[in-house]
């Protein structure tokens, strides 16, 4: 590698990082700001416009930044931009819009599953450390329950993205099985036997339990809890840095929902439809959004329309008790997949009925 | 021959001599001036670190060394082998740079950390022994030798645990280590004379190459692997280990950590070397036992570690799920070399947990050591341990408070920490094993993160307490000696690649590679 | 059989010795424990290295005959040497805890909190 | 020379390159931070905007305001009890037990290698 092609990859990654900060928090915004339309409608109100959420962060520029006097203060500055910056620096390593992931497709160096887990926790260390930099009883109640909320739903999900991976690594010919984009090229729904099926099925619904906590929404979201608590860790934000937690809150929805659908949904329409060039990306990116919008809809808006919220050692009982052996139940479904079902595949019961 | 390079061919031998021979002229320059004194042992071990960058270039680009005392060939007539020898692979020289990094900086810590206490002379004595001791354990070819400079290891720092003698519960803390690490050693002898009396030799490399797999060698092999697992800290013969280093001054701490990390080294090699030809015989293989200890400990250390509230203590707790990686990762590596079904080329992620479980070692001597540095930089400014007690330090403390950040991103694995390289590689390989490893891994990595979320909030953050108003920062040196260890950690953290690729890729092959080791021996 | 009595001795003194430091509860009796399995192992370090009717290896020039082999006896004491160090260590901070507690069982010190 | 220390790190499995995400972490940084300089700095320092708020109570001494590390993670050691129970009466204190354990071990391990 000489010094231009370092150049080269560095202006890349820079035009790519502003391009996908910008991308990040309007397109999150705006899952936002659709999310709650269709809430209200799900319980009968008119609800917000679809801008709303940029009408809100616009408001919060606009207000006092209140620094409180028990709070140290770079600590409480710095943690909602660290959360925000490393949420935004998760999308190079997604593929967005049926595309492989930015820093994929034009130099070597790619980030894995394991990395993105790990950048997944820095937004709610952010939230986290800030709550505890407040100083005010309400926001530590708050942030404690945050990382005892992310001690727990980090087990189901160790679960389901080792129990993919490791599947992946049983197909021939594959290398790099964390890697997103060999996830996103061999996708596992059509490798597995029956009884696989069911244990993807299973991990879906595993994952699709997970994400709301993970963005801290209802019923997982005793962190906030608006009504006990006073907004917990966010009591004692205001201004532009509580603007940063919102827009973090948006991207990392964005995150999330890009992250179902590259484990689990990651066709695209463009080759079925047989288009090419401009047209096949602006459908595959329509198509992406589409896909995007079910995956929130279900994973965030009905949940947390539908369930009150949760004590939080409730929580924890959740998450480590019948979600992991869930979680358990499907990724022994896919090892009984390899084992018995070759032995005791369709093809074998077929013979057993005397079908065939 | 000029003298460097009569230098470096005597290196072995200085350098466990050059800190013994400090460790007893230290109270002679102590009588002349205290600054004196501590100039001259850092100067020591500042010494004995270059000879072993030396030794590691040589090791590195050359192969394994064995160095014969007092003769140049290790056989007596044709076939004994009873002389004293330093046998230094790729391994041995990687241990010593953990031992050497972590021994310089707590004399360095140790200047303005210890300077009100009395007894100083005697104190960077036995820190000096304490070096000698993991050294010789890490460097010796030879089984007797490693049990004398075990002995010399557990004396040392058992003096050195019960330093503030005053303090009851520091006492009682060196008397458990002291009861613990003499049944631990007894028991190594006695695996050690249970070898000799059946091959009549005391050599690793001879004992090796004529190992049977007999009656007497599984049962050697049990006394042994329990005893150093003992003096390593791991579940459930962990107990000794919270009370010893959370009961000593922090910069014996730190050095304990290499003392522990020593004693899984004596795992490594009796299971790798000693018992690397018969390594398919035990009817369970060792690796799951491994393993399994290794999940244990990860979990049992965090699950304690989240309900501490002694600052020591909890870091103590939190080091003993470190452990368990190194465990988790090395014993994945046997797992496969014990299979007779599998070669490790069919099976290549192996190979890679053993180099995660390998750069973990370092990666947890440092990581640990920085926190157990800002725990008793702390406690020098505040006299307090208690996290019930503690709270908003982060004003009066910015500096210790940002290595305290880098502590706790490291040791939990948050990118771009060095802690995250290893634990990557453990994750990535571990799973082929079983998906259940990397999942416990996973978790427990998150819940350090808890446990040391906790110490921040309790420590430094929160309202400005009237009692600690006047708190200051901690003195230079100290400074110095966390920056020190940070800086390893950062670039550690940066360049993983570079540093696998160098140095611990190297120690991984020397374990594995029996023939490398036994060279002399079989021919050549 | 009457070769096996010292092997025989080694595990009894080494079973001994581990019981006493477990199940005593008086600081002293543990360090006795102690000190008896490092007897039990010196013991068999020495049988190790016996053999019948030999002389000790310490002549400049040899009488003849059969001699010991050096090792194991050179082994053995410097095992005795650590051994007596150890104990020292052990006993002297026995001390600083009886001054302390005025005691020396176990049950009335209160172990070390959680 | 430059080339070694721009290495991805490769485990075989996965990848990971710090040098590549810590320079677009360093340009999102600078990018949030214009954005949110866009924002209001100001607030009224020293007045009760600066207290922490507890519902309109009055704030308690600052020892109190801080919530102690025993308390931190109620929900997970309430839902976590009887494992935290076992462990902590495992951990007796008492240097007897600890001997005991290593032969415990001693023998699982004897039994690994098939002497029992």
């Amino acid at each position: 590698m000489n010094f231009m092609e370092i150049a080269q990859t560095g202006i890349t990654i820079i035009i790519g990082a502003m391009a996908l900060a910008v991308v990040g928090i309007v397109v999150g915004l705006l899952y936002k700001g659709i999310d709650r339309k269709i809430a209200a409608h799900m319980q009968g109100r008119i609800g917000p416009p679809l801008r709303q959420p940029f009408l809100d962060v616009r408001k919060l520029f606009v207000k006092e930044n209140v620094i409180p006097e028990n709070a140290i203060t770079w600590v409480f500055n710095l943690a909602p931009i660290t959360g925000l910056v490393a949420t935004i620096t998760i999308l190079l390593y997604l593929p967005i819009g049926g595309f492989p992931a930015l820093l994929d497709g034009i130099i070597v160096a790619k980030g894995d599953l394991i990395l993105i887990l790990y950048l997944l926790m820095i937004p709610s260390l952010a939230m986290v450390v800030g709550g505890f930099a407040s100083g005010s009883p309400y926001a530590t109640i708050g942030a404690q329950r945050e990382m005892a909320t992310m001690i727990a739903y980090e087990f189901p999900l160790a679960i389901i993205i080792i129990s993919l991976s490791w599947r992946l690594s049983l197909v021939q010919g594959t290398t790099h099985v964390f890697s997103l984009s060999t996830i996103t090229a061999t996708p596992l729904w059509g490798i597995v036997g029956p009884l696989g099926f069911i244990g993807l099925v299973i991990l879906l619904l595993t994952l699709v339990i997970v994400t709301p906590a993970e963005l801290s929404k209802i019923p997982f979201d005793s962190p906030e809890a608006e009504t006990e608590i006073a907004g917990g860790l966010l009591v004692e934000y205001s201004g532009r840095n509580l603007a940063m937690f919102y827009l973090t809150d948006g991207v990392k929805t964005l995150v999330m929902g890009t992250l179902i659908v590259a484990l689990f949904f990651p066709y695209n329409l463009s080759p079925l439809l047989g288009l090419e060039s401009y047209t096949a990306i602006i459908i595959d990116i329509l198509f992406f959004l589409a896909k995007l919008f079910c995956v929130i809809l279900f994973s965030v808006t009905l949940i947390r329309v539908s369930i009150a919220r949760l004590k939080i050692d409730q929580i924890v009982y959740t998450y480590w008790v019948p979600l992991t052996l869930l979680g358990l139940v499907g990724l022994i479904c896919l090892m009984w997949d390899q084992t018995i079902m070759t032995q005791f595949g369709m093809q074998s019961i077929a013979n057993m009925l005397g079908l065939i | 021959m000029n003298f460097l390079d009569q230098l470096l061919s005597h290196a072995p031998a200085l350098l466990v001599a050059i800190p013994l021979l400090g460790a007893f002229l230290t109270p002679l320059i102590g009588r002349v001036n205290d600054k004196l004194r501590n100039i001259f042992v850092i100067g020591i071990l500042g010494f004995t670190g270059i000879l072993v960058i030396l030794l590691a270039q040589q090791i590195f680009a050359s192969g394994p060394i064995t160095y014969v005392f007092g003769s140049l060939d290790p056989y007596v007539g044709k076939e004994t082998v009873i002389r004293i020898l330093f046998e230094i692979d790729a391994l041995s020289i990687f241990m010593a740079m953990i031992a050497i990094v972590l021994s310089f900086s707590a004399a360095l810590y140790s200047w303005a950390y210890m300077e009100k206490n009395t007894g100083l002379d005697k104190y960077y004595s036995l820190l000096l022994l304490l070096t000698v001791g993991m050294l010789g354990m890490v460097l010796t070819g030879d089984m007797f030798n490693f049990f004398v400079f075990l002995e010399i290891t557990s004396i040392a720092s058992c003096a050195l645990i019960a330093f503030y003698i005053n303090k009851v519960k520091s006492v009682e803390a060196g008397f458990k280590y002291i009861v613990v690490s003499t049944i631990g050693a007894l028991f190594v002898l006695m695996a050690i004379a249970l070898l000799y009396g059946q091959y009549d030799a005391l050599n690793i490399a001879k004992l090796a190459d004529s190992i049977t797999f007999s009656f007497v060698d599984k049962i050697a092999l049990v006394l042994l692997i329990a005893a150093l697992a003992m003096k390593g800290g791991i579940v459930p013969m962990h107990m000794w280990l919270p009370d010893a280093y959370s009961r000593a001054p922090a910069s014996v701490s730190l050095i304990l950590i290499g003392t522990t990390q020593a004693g899984l080294y004596g795992v490594f090699r009796v299971l790798f070397t000693l018992y690397g030809n018969v390594i398919t015989l035990p009817t369970i293989s060792m690796g799951w036992a491994l393993v399994i200890l290794g999940l244990l400990t990860m979990l049992v250390g965090v699950i304690m570690a989240l309900i501490q509230i002694d600052f020591k203590r909890l870091i103590a707790y939190g080091a003993i799920a470190e452990l368990g990686y190194m465990f988790l990762g090395v014993g994945t590596c046997l797992t496969i070399l014990a299979n007779p079904d599998i070669t490790l080329a069919q099976a290549p992620f192996a190979f890679e947990a053993l180099k995660g479980g390998l750069f973990h070692v370092f990666n947890d001597a440092l990581d640990v050591g920085l926190l157990f540095m800002v725990a008793g930089a702390v406690y020098y400014a505040t006299k307090e341990t208690s996290l019930n007690r503690l709270g908003g330090l982060a004003r009066n403390m910015k500096y210790t408070t940002i290595f305290f950040i880098i502590g706790l991103l490291a040791i939990s694995g948050i990118p771009p920490m060095n802690g995250f390289a290893s634990k990557l590689l453990i994750y990535e390989s571990t799973y082929q094993l079983n998906p259940i490893l990397s999942i416990i891994a996973i978790l427990s990595s998150i819940m350090l993160l808890a446990i040391f979320i906790k110490v921040f909030h309790a420590a430094f953050l929160g309202p400005k307490l009237p009692q600690f108003d006047t708190v200051k920062e901690v003195p230079r040196s100290m400074l110095l000696a966390m920056g020190f260890i940070a800086a390893f950690i950062i670039i550690f953290g940066l360049f993983p690649d570079l540093i696998v690729n160098t140095i611990v890729d190297p120690a991984a092959n020397a374990l594995i590679d029996n023939a490398g080791y036994m060279r002399w021996l079989i021919g050549g | 059989m009457i070769a096996n009595i010292p092997y025989l001795a080694v595990v009894g003194l080494i079973i001994i010795g581990l019981s006493a430091v477990i199940f005593k509860k008086n600081l002293i009796k543990i360090i006795i424990g102690i000190t008896i399995i490092q007897s039990g192992v010196n013991l068999f370090l020495i049988t190790l290295g016996y053999r019948e009717g030999s002389t000790a290896p310490i002549w400049t020039s040899s009488p003849g005959g059969v001699m010991a082999f050096p090792v194991p006896q050179a082994l053995t004491l410097t095992s005795i040497v650590i051994g007596v160090a150890v104990t020292a260590l052990m006993l002297s901070l026995v001390i600083h805890l009886y001054r302390h507690h005025g005691t020396l069982d176990v049950r009335k010190m209160g172990g070390d909190d959680q | 020379m430059l080339d070694m220390f721009l290495q991805t790190f490769d485990t075989g499995n996965g990848f990971w390159n710090p040098i590549v995400w810590i320079v677009a972490f360093v340009v999102i940084f600078l990018i949030v931070v214009i954005i949110r300089g866009f924002g209001n700095k100001n607030y009224k320092k020293g007045t009760g905007q600066t207290k922490a708020f507890l519902s309109g109570n009055q704030e308690y001494e600052k020892t109190q305001m801080h919530v102690k590390a025993s308390n931190l993670y109620w929900g997970w050691t309430e839902s976590m009890k009887w494992v935290i129970d076992g462990l902590k009466k495992m951990h007796t204190g008492n240097v007897s037990d600890y001997v005991l354990w290593f032969v415990v071990v001693m023998g699982i391990l004897l039994l690994c290698v098939g002497l029992i």
